[in-house]
């Protein structure tokens, strides 16, 4: 399908859309028994992180936390080679040795998605280096959770990006939970922007349901960002789902779920879009259908995709051309083999 | 004695210590309301309350730095790492701070605290949440170190942690969490620090520990088969251990092998093999053979994942050339 | 000597004279070639500190970091004991095995000196749990230097104090240097009070050439400390020497030396005191023979003590009681020496 | 050729390696102004400038995850730890980050960093800044892992580690700084995995690596007054490492012992002892000893430092009875 044109805020509901259907089709795969193990890290609810993607340019770089499918759609990712690395496949994007949680694309600037919570962070302060030394005019973003909050090297890295004059962004997607755990419960102080500030970085809060507000936030900080003034970015939404596909929520009441979930980005940017007649209720209906249609293909893509060969294994350890782990039958057949003893 | 899981075996040790010692706490990553990554902790919040039982931010160089503090004024803290991976982010509260200050500081500062944490592959769980570590442990002084294999051993060697007045890395596996066994709380499988004979034999010496134990058992089995009689000995505390039984059964069957989840180099496989073939030399028929992980980082695809840790057919095969000579297929 | 009564000021100053003695001494020790090794940091112009080690009670648990010879000293410490484990002597408070980067006290609350930058922090919030669990209403204070407050764990431990209200405190020595780094060189805001509201913490800055400014603050975060309202207290003083004993501190200018050496605590504690006829100058003088003669006696006490017996080497490192570790003489001799072998 | 120290060969590496390649920068705690703890990078910042010679808070694990993330995105990045004790900070970012990068994301993405440290004993540093941690990256697949001893090597080995494609950790010793010898800009003492034999003997092999290749090369002289002949190979680089020429020799002279500073439960000693032993058994004449710091943390005191590592009396006493089975004094 052809996009009215000029319509960036259509494009985000496109790209919303398009997560959404992603990750319920993960959890198909899952239900399917296809999916590589059951950490998988839905993110429905936390769509508008599509207003911060969408604030950065070809060739800013980023890192996410293992909640990354949506940040990665929004950053270009083909939702084929992402399933297919969800049911851990030989041509999936990490060729089935990372996962849900660790997709990466070097071509689209992702650097990996990491299984640590807060691992990825300070990876950007590096990246920032390298664009700041080169002035290239890249910036860098991390994508963390709530959870993040709470791990010291964040405080470090923002401590550098402010001290160093870094490009770089740190955006947490605030979905309320770090797995069982409501964020009053692990904060001392839930003013997370005032933190930042105190580091030395440009601060701001945004709400959630609103991708555009998003937007206009994320923009701004990476303006800034470009000219060397680092920020951080609090998306304020909510976990619709568990925190796994194992997660049954006992930590929280069906109230506060059905609150949770009226703050859904798509539905109101799908408001928005109708009231201003920016696109007719047809239209948002096609890019829905498009967007399943496209998400059913990437489903079936990754089911009949081949497994790694054995041998693969061993191969990305080390870069080719390097000396290569032994594989234990090789070792021990030259012990255990002819010709081994005296 | 009564049939349980593993994963109730450890949770009816932590219940049975909360009661019998009011300062045994607990702290880590929702092992309150959520009872646990693996269900370990569930209900103890109820009967302890949040001030015993701690659901700590994820914060893990502090929760372990809590411990220390904890311990070292009165309570007896048992601090939780959700994998053990995410040790890496400790390892200086644990081997710089838990495991010396009782050196450092003279003799006047023990640290009784527990660290319990699960390691290991079988849930495609990729590099950061598959890992066996505990050879970074057993490398560092002040540190004992203890992997449960069955369900007594979950019960006991726990209770058995918590009378200790020395910091104890108590290391489960996510693979054994469902197992079903015996637990007896009266009797503990062996003292602690004693490696146990879990199945006795006279042909070679099969030395293992945690879920390696039982494809280490399972091989066994099919020895026998073969006509193979193998003795299998759970090493169960790494730290202390007595190496005195393990001597004594390489020296008597003069051939040994020692299995291991962890990436092979490097590992405890490693320095058990030099440890026993330094003092049993001259009763050894064949080298003391190391079998373990591949020397990679444990890849997402189950397929790829369980062909990266040993099976019982790849210790099977060790064990049978071990004694007979005859070289496996894969080693022609 | 009997000090003149009621005179908590002059106690101080009493306090603050004997920790530069004592740490003037330490330096003697290291020229005379006697100190085990040279990481030996001295807190000269740092003594104001005695305003908060002067806030805490008996009972109360603390832990330092490398420079801690004064808050050890302010809370009660045997200089003679100190000195013999800064020279590595089995009478040291630590059996020689310690040394002035690990002293401890188990009896008068020195839960340890620790020389990884910000090592001890999290120890008072294990403390801190204790204390608040048991309804002691005791309190402990972690010590630290400026260069701490760029480590990940203070964060993390500032959050949980004040999550669990803890009855704790943090307090930053910041002497304007951590090793060869300016405090600006290291923080990208250098507003570290902010940074601890920011985590829910009472947050108060004291001059750290005026102790009774010190102990005013320190006083009343001690108070609300032991209401399970944890606070944060930086004292701004000035590190009068290198860093260590090797240090020519090429990285800063005299000017700046000169500047910050006039910010000396004892000269403005003796100024006032005469000021204020608390004492008079020979009071004061007897004083500062009496610290001199003290400190003497320790260093000569440390220079004359025993050094510990090699067997001790393998004591301690396990409780009394439970298996020790195994020298290696006796491990290379059960394979080496006769009946070792078949 | 020139003779220099390790420390100015190091230096010289750094120098070297700015000038000929943009892209490498430095990045640690005092690593600019002051000119490093050590001594090493002085005046590169007045070189090279702060945007290549950045002087570091004190935040290890975000200095390592900085080197990650700059490595990822075309730099090359020297990070430093200034103890090699700091470095469980760091395990995380260092075993889970580097480490783990290019096999995680399918090899897209590699992490070019070198990691510079020292560790070791001799300034009674104490029990935080006196170890000996290389069997920790060993024990992680991903991660080089380079020790040298030399001066040249100093040079050479940093030299080629800031031409791999994959995270290097260089260790070097605070006991060798001040250490003279020749450098020879031209020509390493061996190619980037290799072992050199520093001295060749027929009776048995001395292994060994960093400060402890000194006490073994001492303790051979002193052999070979005994009559005597060892040959001492250093290890040097311990990941790549080709055990081709380890092999050989332990084949040839049929004993062998493997000296570390390490605590040695959990060594580096452990493991080339078990991997050479299950290669060699046929051909041994004695089991493969293990020469290692004691079990205990570093005391501060220089007289208990020093009695616990190894010295040239204790390697040379424990090489003599490996070849005459004459026991030591001690050993009675
Ligand atoms: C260092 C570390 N600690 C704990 C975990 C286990 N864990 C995985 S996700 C998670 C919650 C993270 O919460 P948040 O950062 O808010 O991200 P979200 O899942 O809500 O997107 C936890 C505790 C982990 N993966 N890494
Ligand atoms: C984790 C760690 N990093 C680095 C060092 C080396 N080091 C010792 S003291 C010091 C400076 C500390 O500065 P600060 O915290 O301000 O304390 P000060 O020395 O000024 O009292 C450094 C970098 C260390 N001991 N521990
Ligand atoms: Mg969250
Ligand atoms: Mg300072």
């Amino acid at each position: 399908m052809t996009l009215p044109t000029n319509s960036a805020p259509l494009a985000r509901y496109r790209t919303m859309r398009r997560i959404r259907s992603f990750e319920e089709r993960v959890g198909e795969l899952f239900l399917k028994g296809e999916s590589a193990g059951s950490m998988l890290h839905l993110s429905i609810g936390e769509e508008a992180v599509v207003g911060m993607t969408d604030a950065m340019q070809p060739g800013d770089t980023f890192t996410t936390h293992h909640r990354g499918h949506g940040v990665f759609l929004g950053r270009g990712a083909d939702p084929a080679r992402m399933m297919a690395e969800i049911a851990g496949k030989e041509d999936g994007y990490c060729r089935g040795k990372g996962g849900s949680m660790h997709i990466a694309d070097r071509a689209l600037g992702h650097l990996g998605a990491n299984a640590i919570v807060g691992g990825g962070i300070p990876h950007i302060v590096g990246a920032g280096i390298s664009y700041r030394n080169t002035r290239s005019g890249q910036i860098s973003v991390a994508f963390f959770g709530d959870g993040a909050m709470s791990q010291g090297i964040l405080y470090e890295s923002m401590n550098m990006a402010a001290l160093w004059h870094l490009p770089v962004i740190f955006c947490c997607i605030n979905n309320q939970y770090g797995m069982g755990t409501r964020v009053d419960r692990s904060a001392g102080n839930r003013d997370f922007p005032a933190r930042a500030t105190a580091f030395g970085l440009n601060a701001a809060r945004a709400d959630g349901a609103d991708v555009e507000a998003v937007h206009d936030a994320a923009r701004s900080l990476a303006a800034a960002a470009r000219d060397g003034r680092p920020g951080y970015l609090e998306i304020d939404a909510y976990r619709f789902f568990g925190h796994a596909r194992m997660d049954k929520s006992p930590y929280r009441t069906p109230e506060e779920e059905v609150e949770g979930r009226a703050r859904d980005p798509i539905a109101r940017a799908r408001a928005r879009l109708a009231e201003t007649d920016a696109a007719t209720a047809a239209d948002l209906d096609r890019i829905d259908g498009d967007a399943a249609v496209e998400m059913d293909l990437a489903l079936a893509h990754a089911i009949g995709a081949k497994p790694p060969a054995l041998s693969t294994m061993f191969e990305d350890v080390y870069a080719p051309g390097t000396p290569a782990p032994r594989p234990q039958a090789e070792r021990l057949a030259a012990i255990l083999g002819e010709g081994a003893r005296a | 004695m009564t049939e349980t899981t593993y994963r109730d075996a450890i949770r009816q040790a932590l219940l049975d210590a909360m009661q019998a010692d009011p300062s045994v706490i607990l702290i880590g990553e929702e092992v309150g309301l959520y009872g646990g990554a693996y269900g370990v902790t569930k209900g103890l919040i109820d009967l302890f309350g949040a001030e015993r039982v701690i659901d700590a931010p994820i914060s893990e160089p502090a929760i372990v730095g809590a411990a220390v503090g904890a311990a070292m004024t009165g309570l007896r803290p048992v601090a939780e790492l959700m994998y053990v991976d995410f040790i890496g982010m400790t390892m200086d509260q644990l081997a710089n701070q838990a495991a010396k200050s009782r050196y450092m500081f003279g003799g006047q500062i023990g640290v009784p605290m527990v660290l319990r944490t699960q390691g290991g592959t079988g849930r495609s769980a990729a590099a950061q949440h598959s890992q066996s570590l505990e050879a970074w442990v057993l490398h560092t002084p002040g540190l004992r170190l203890v992997m449960p294999a069955t369900v007594n051993d979950a019960y006991h060697l726990l209770r058995q942690s918590l009378t200790q007045p020395d910091p104890v890395v108590f290391i489960e596996h996510k693979g054994l969490y469902t197992m079903k066994g015996d637990l007896d709380v009266a009797t503990p499988d062996g003292a602690w620090g004693q490696p146990v004979i879990r199945r006795d034999g006279h042909d070679l010496v099969i030395l293992s520990y945690s879920r390696m134990l039982h494809e280490s058992l399972a091989a066994a089995e099919r020895l026998a088969e073969s006509g193979v009689d193998a003795c299998v000995i759970d090493l169960r505390c790494l730290n202390p251990m007595d190496e005195a039984p393990l001597i004594e059964a390489v020296k008597r069957t003069g051939r040994a092998m020692v299995v291991t989840e962890g990436v092979v180099t490097g590992s405890v496989a490693s320095d058990i093999a030099a440890r026993l073939t330094e003092v049993c030399f001259d009763w050894l028929e064949e080298p003391i053979l190391r079998v373990g992980g591949e020397d990679i980082p444990i890849p997402v695809s189950p397929l790829l994942e369980r062909a990266s840790i040993p099976t019982a057919t790849l210790i099977h095969d060790t064990a049978l050339w071990l004694v007979t000579r005859k070289a496996p297929p894969w080693a022609a």
